[in-house]
């Protein structure tokens, strides 16, 4: 019984509280004044006009009708919306991948996970001035990789390679190759989470001669499914910030009109260069409805899971 | 194959920035000429300088807060747990104006504390709840056997709680570093002094050449990525090994 | 350690770090915020320590920005955050925000009481910065388009240099006959993607936006706004303006004289010019510093061709003293020498720009014979003729608008009816918006 | 003097209570074993006494002291978990010496005591160690020296043996009871194992749903259980428990019955087979235990009861038996309270 007591907790001793408080205190302070005031402070002034540099003033919901009137923002919705639902999918199916291959100890296992972690080492802005040599249309090295063998700057298939930066499918395909980079943390929650599995299920399933496979659909995904879930829908609010760099950096939001305008980039520019801070402020409200609808999402999850994922 | 790429692009960054068909004949030009324009050494030193002051402050406040949150009242817990959760769907954007008024206020503009400041909050409230789970999932008998022992709330965490949960540390430690490293907005917006300027910022005037000049710009992004690579690099060894 | 020391310890460092953080002592230094290229910024330091030396006991710290997105970022953020920058540098058509609301100080007051004669200045870039009948902005330059050419690829190819006084047709001519394939033949390159073969040199360089395309539609008798004091919308469906639109993108979509968007994105215009590789390219005086680094070729300036009479577009950028500066003597102080003939003489000096100040700019300073190009003089040539974009405070945002709509239909090729529409209708609601001066 | 008192402790976990006014005393020097099911709030009373729980009401005192108001360090009790709660990242020699450092004892002193407390305990070879190279037992004994070397008024072990294997834990059970009359220190003892209670105990206090139910020698549990819960929890097979009037066969000096509902226990030795006049009951099965053997049976009534029978003699299975039962070893509970009836 004693190991089944739940969290720890020690009586109201006021001098250990007192200690505690005082720990968590640099946190609070940072919490509240760096994060929840401002945050605060800005969701305050997506009901009011404000362009930065005069009072601002009160008008109620007007910036939230006016964003539903807003093709840009509805671009800028639909390209998030878009990037949630085919990035977020394959940043964890790639990083289920690497997880399932790389779970076991074998060599060169080691080196390939350092391999999958380092990309999400590099900071951003790096990140993104490499892909833009990557993507260079002419002469970056993805479609000189491709023009190998092809004549006349065309792939072996006698096709254009793609205009990465120029044609609004590639732009958004290579915004998405970027990111399917950087799913270092999604990999290793799920290394930890495949190796969680208990051995004998396995065993078991290599007795009855199951295929590959079959051990996959039958035992691993079903095992593993809360936690992919989990990992998707963090991942799904993540994308809404990690889209910014990128873009801002790589395409600016390009290419014409607004292939790559994302929530954030929209957020960014209207606030900062078009000074119309109250109106994206209301956009980031709206950003963060969304994230509350995501939670909410995955508290129903975690609530279904708690057997099985124990945080 | 998506692995192959993954792993070849990342590590065979550093050797060539210079592909075939451009004749480049002088690769180091593109270093020389990096550090020049970018100011990349001067930039380097002082994210070094933030890196050093905030991220071990950072981690102290997150472990610190983390066990405290572990140890109270499960009220205040879900408090301050909700709060951090909050915490985390605000965009960074929706944060600079009003931190920047905070930091004005405090006369703090213009020098590199606002790029410390976050380390008040542990650089990210996940850093929080992610220490909050991993002292909550140290057995209670080891912070009983401590109350036993006398052992006050900070020591318990120094002594026990702390080199419990390692490895941890150690990935905290990194992706701090990482996210203090390639902090970008914050210095975009607070820092007015060139001779401040840290490196995603210099890098940022780098972004801004033209396609052509590439080797410049990578190799900015190449000085910026290595110190990177090699704290992650270090830390990795760690947090991956313990279930080995 | 004891986790106690280790706090302290931290604690420490925090508060050292204050310290040293806030720096010299003596007053303030005026704060002024810049944007530009590396290299760009480097004239704006000349500039401050020619300054520094000439005044001891004045300070001027510059505030760099990497880009003019970069700078507005700053400058909205220190202004909410009430630390704005003293004195910063915009171009006209970007100010209008800021003119209106408030944030700029009027400088007619100052400017009587100073050694400073408005007369002095070219006064269609003084009156660019006239908000509501007020000199709000001391202007640095006047400039305005030209075409820079590649003298040395001219010669090699025979084909006659670019003259005052040409035409939209000769222009396009000369481009065609510039645009050659890497065995030096003429080609066409309007199927550049997959073509057999691809122009190793491109007859023009030119950026597909409102500034390129203005002084074209003036010159051929047409408008950019319905109204250049209160405009409501754009106004790019007369005549005259669609047949200047129109050819502006055959350029590309007709002609294939221009490189196409993959091709941009890869070596810009500009890069591409330095490399030898574009005969024309329709610029401002910016670009000259960095063509000045060019040693492989020789290269001068041709006025803009002409439709029906000579217009340019003015490009000029201006030094604003903010209302919330708290440093407004000293601030003024730096502004007057900037503005005077030395400090004109500075800038012009780097190649950026072409002086505001009438003096320095028919000085060797800025026509120095020894400096490419060789004909500076078109840019003064151009300065009776130049008008100016309208001030609009949301100009920043139809500029970004218009030129996606323009790309993708210099590049793709869209019906240019649908092209006029929808500039015209999206532009719409940000006029509306607008606040004027 | 040293020795414990618990006066009207009651406790309680989120809202339910789990310990309801427990009048507990262990003398000094006594080794007193707290014995009864999961969920009796055995461990809550020692978490009680070290301060690790509140209580709600009542009071503690500690060698005299009133503890109540104490938090856990200044009580000076020592408590050894089930788990044994050693540090994983110190060796096993910081992991003795833990308590003495936390105290700013010298580092030299603190080193020599561990020592000390780690051959009393016998693991004085394993001090540069680190706990997960450790044996169950060896961990168990790490843990009893850490308890050790603060010398502490009480000693709390909260079922020390319970994570052993059972051959150890007959062996750690006999060094335990040695290391108590060595030591000659009060220790609280918590287990639900009646065998090692009734092995280890100066005196048992047997606890149920967080009252206590009896306290009293190991004899006296056995011989003369309060009542139908102690007599059944201690003993195995469980004594058997019916009705009085039950039709059973009375061997040997056998008073009337009083004439109200009671309720007759009797363990499996008090039953025999082979009485002439023994009620008829059939052998549902028989387990052999060495030299002995269980028949479990069923009256003719329907009552079901358990025998023990040498071996050599058991029963076989179905076979029809005569049951009788020793009167003189059978106990009498009111059947409704459950409570020992006393004549």
């Amino acid at each position: 019984m004693t190991a089944s007591r739940p969290a720890p907790r020690i009586r109201p001793d006021t001098r250990a509280r007192r200690q505690h408080l005082l720990m968590l205190a640099p946190y609070l302070v940072g919490l509240v004044g760096l994060m929840l005031l401002p945050a605060l402070v800005t969701l305050a002034l997506a009901f009011t006009e404000y362009d930065l540099l005069r009072p601002p003033t009160w008008v109620g919901l007007d910036n939230l009708t006016a964003l539903v009137d807003d093709p840009i923002f509805r671009v800028a919705l639909l390209n998030s919306l878009v990037f949630a639902v085919v990035a977020v999918p394959l940043r964890v199916l790639v990083a289920l991948g690497l997880a399932l291959l790389l779970h076991r100890r074998a060599p060169g296992v080691g080196t390939a996970r350092t391999a999958t972690l380092l990309p999400t080492a590099v900071p951003e802005i790096a990140y993104g001035l490499l892909w833009l040599w990557l993507f260079n249309p002419l002469y970056g090295p993805i479609n000189q990789l491709l023009r190998l063998g092809g004549e006349h700057g065309l792939t072996v298939l006698g096709r254009t390679p793609p205009p990465w930066l120029t044609d609004p499918t590639s732009a958004r395909a290579g915004i998405i190759l970027m990111s399917l980079f950087t799913m270092g943390e999604t990999f290793v929650v799920l290394l930890a989470a495949r190796r969680a599995l208990p051995r004998d299920v396995y065993e078991m399933a290599a007795l009855e001669d199951a295929t590959g496979w079959d051990v996959f659909r039958r035992i691993t995904l079903p095992l593993m499914a809360p936690v992919l879930a989990l990992l998707a829908v963090r991942d799904a609010i993540a994308s809404l910030h990690f889209t910014f760099v990128p873009a801002f950096v790589v395409t600016d939001g390009g290419p014409p009109p607004y292939a790559t305008t994302y929530l954030s980039l929209f957020v960014y520019q209207t606030g900062f260069e078009y000074l119309r801070y109250g109106y994206a402020a209301a956009a980031t409200l709206v950003m963060m409805l969304l994230t509350v609808a995501a939670l909410l999402v995955q508290w129903r999850l975690i609530r279904r899971y708690r057997r099985f994922y124990q945080v | 194959m998506l692995l192959v790429a993954g792993s070849l692009t990342e590590p065979g960054l550093p050797p060539s920035p210079t592909p075939q068909l451009v004749p480049d004949p002088l690769s180091t030009t593109g270093y020389q000429r990096a550090v020049e324009l970018g100011g990349l050494l001067r930039a380097s030193l002082n994210s070094v300088l933030v890196a050093v002051l905030a991220v071990p402050l950072s981690v102290l406040v997150a472990a610190l807060a983390g066990f405290a949150l572990a140890r109270l009242a499960p009220r205040t817990t879900t408090v301050v747990v909700a709060a951090s959760l909050v915490a985390l769907m605000v965009p960074a954007t929706a944060l600079l104006v009003p931190r920047f008024a905070i930091f004005r206020f405090l006369g703090l503009t213009d020098t590199l504390v606002p790029l410390i400041a976050p380390a008040l909050l542990g650089t990210s409230p996940l850093y929080v709840l992610v220490y909050y789970l991993a002292f909550r999932a140290v057995p209670a008998d080891l912070y009983d056997a401590c109350l036993v022992a006398d052992l006050s709330p900070l020591r318990t965490w120094w002594r026990v709680a702390l080199p419990l949960v390692r490895p941890v540390t150690a990935g905290i430690t990194a992706l701090t570093f990482v996210l203090t490293w390639s902090n970008f907005l914050d210095p975009l917006i607070y820092v007015y002094d060139r001779d401040l300027f840290t490196l995603p910022l210099a890098l940022r005037s780098l972004s801004l050449l033209d396609p052509t000049n590439f080797p410049v710009f990578l190799a900015g992004a190449v000085l910026a990525t290595v110190p990177a690579l090699v704290v992650f690099a270090l830390a990795q060894r760690r947090f991956l090994r313990p279930d080995d | 350690m004891k986790p106690k020391s280790l706090l302290a310890l931290a604690l420490c460092a925090t508060l050292a770090l204050t310290g040293c953080g806030s720096g010299a002592s003596g007053p303030d230094p005026v704060k002024l915020l810049v944007f530009g290229a590396p290299e760009e910024l480097g004239a704006y330091r000349t500039l401050i320590e020619a300054y520094q030396d000439a005044r001891p006991g004045e300070r001027v710290q510059l505030i760099e920005a990497s880009d003019r997105k970069d700078l507005l970022a700053r400058l909205a953020t220190s202004v909410a955050g009430g630390a704005p920058p003293d004195v910063f540098l915009m171009n006209y058509r970007f100010y209008g925000q800021f003119a209106a609301k408030g944030v700029v100080e009027p400088l007619d007051q100052r400017i009587a009481g100073s050694t400073l004669d408005p007369a002095d200045y070219h006064p269609v870039a003084m009156d660019a910065f006239k908000w509501e009948g007020a000199q709000l902005c001391l202007p640095q330059n006047v400039s305005s388009l030209a075409v820079y050419y590649n003298r040395t690829l001219f010669t090699r190819y025979g084909v006659p240099e670019p003259k005052a006084g040409w035409t939209w047709n000769d222009l396009v001519g000369t481009a065609t006959a510039m645009t050659r394939d890497a065995r030096g033949l003429v080609i066409k390159g309007t199927e550049a993607e997959g073509a057999a073969r691809l122009p190793a040199v491109h007859g023009l360089g030119v950026e597909p936006s409102i500034i390129r395309l203005a002084p074209l539609v003036w010159s051929n008798g047409g408008e950019i706004v319905d109204d250049p004091v209160k405009p409501t919308r754009l106004a790019l469906d007369s005549p005259a303006a669609r047949e200047a639109l129109k050819n502006l993108i055959d350029l590309r979509q007709a002609y294939g004289v221009v490189p196409s968007d993959a091709e941009v994105e890869a070596e810009d215009d500009e890069s591409r010019f330095l490399n030898g590789r574009l005969a024309m390219l329709m610029t401002s005086r910016r670009a000259t510093t960095n063509f000045r680094t060019i040693t492989g070729f020789e290269w001068d300036v041709a006025p803009m061709p002409v439709y029906r009479q000579p217009v340019g577009v003015l490009h000029s950028d201006a030094y604003c003293m903010t209302t919330g500066s708290k440093n407004k003597d000293a601030a003024w102080r730096f502004m007057e020498y900037a503005m005077s003939a030395d400090g004109q003489r500075i800038i012009a000096a780097t190649g950026r720009t072409v002086p505001s100040h009438i003096e320095v700019s028919r000085s060797p300073a800025f026509l120095d014979p020894d400096q490419p190009p060789r004909n500076s003089q078109v840019f003064l040539d151009a300065i009776p003729t130049v008008r100016a974009l309208p001030t609009v405070s949301t100009w920043p945002e139809i500029e970004d608008l218009s030129y996606g709509i323009l790309e993708n239909a210099i590049h793709r090729g869209d019906r240019l009816d649908d092209v006029i529409r929808e500039l015209d209708v999206k532009s719409r609601p940000m006029f509306a918006r607008g606040e004027h001066g | 003097m040293s020795g414990l008192t618990l006066a009207g402790v009651s406790a309680a976990y989120r809202d339910a209570t789990v310990l309801h006014e427990v009048d507990l005393a262990a003398r000094p020097g006594e080794l007193l074993v707290v014995l009864g099911p999961s969920g009796a709030g055995k461990s809550t009373v020692l978490r009680v006494v070290a301060g690790l729980e509140p209580a709600t009401t009542g009071r503690v005192h500690i060698a005299g002291r009133d503890v109540t108001d104490l938090r856990p360090g200044l009580r000076n009790v020592s408590m050894v978990f089930q788990s044994y709660a050693l540090f994983p990242h110190l060796s096993v020699a910081e992991n003795i010496a833990f308590g003495l450092e936390v105290r700013d004892v010298p580092r030299r002193t603190a080193r020599e005591r561990a020592r000390a407390a780690a051959e009393t305990v016998g693991c004085a070879g394993l001090l540069g160690r680190r706990p997960g190279q450790l044996s169950g037992g060896e961990r168990q004994r790490v843990a009893l020296a850490r308890a050790l070397v603060r010398e502490p008024d009480v000693f709390l072990l909260d079922e020390p043996l319970s994570n052993l294997d059972l051959t150890l834990r007959v062996e750690m059970r006999a060094e335990l009871r040695a290391l108590h009359d060595r030591l000659g220190a009060t220790m609280v003892h918590v287990t639900h194992d009646q065998t090692e209670a009734l092995v280890l105990a100066d005196r048992i206090a047997v606890l149920r749903d967080g009252r206590v139910e009896q306290v009293g020698t190991p004899e006296q549990i056995w011989r003369t259980p309060a009542s139908t819960f102690v007599a059944r929890f201690v003993g195995s097979p469980a004594m058997n428990l019916l009705p009085a009037d039950a039709a059973v066969c009375r061997t040997g000096d056998a008073p009337p019955l009083p004439e109200q509902p009671l309720e007759v226990g009797f363990r499996p030795e008090a039953v025999t087979l082979d009485a002439a006049e023994g009620t008829p009951a059939t052998v549902d099965r028989v387990e052999v235990i060495g030299e002995d053997a269980y028949a479990y049976l069923t009256l003719a009534a329907g009552h079901r009861v358990v025998a023990r029978v040498p071996a050599a003699r058991r029963p076989a299975r179905d076979e029809s038996v005569r049951v009788g039962v020793r009167w003189a070893d059978a106990h009498l509970f009111h059947a409704d309270s459950g409570r020992r009836y006393v004549p």
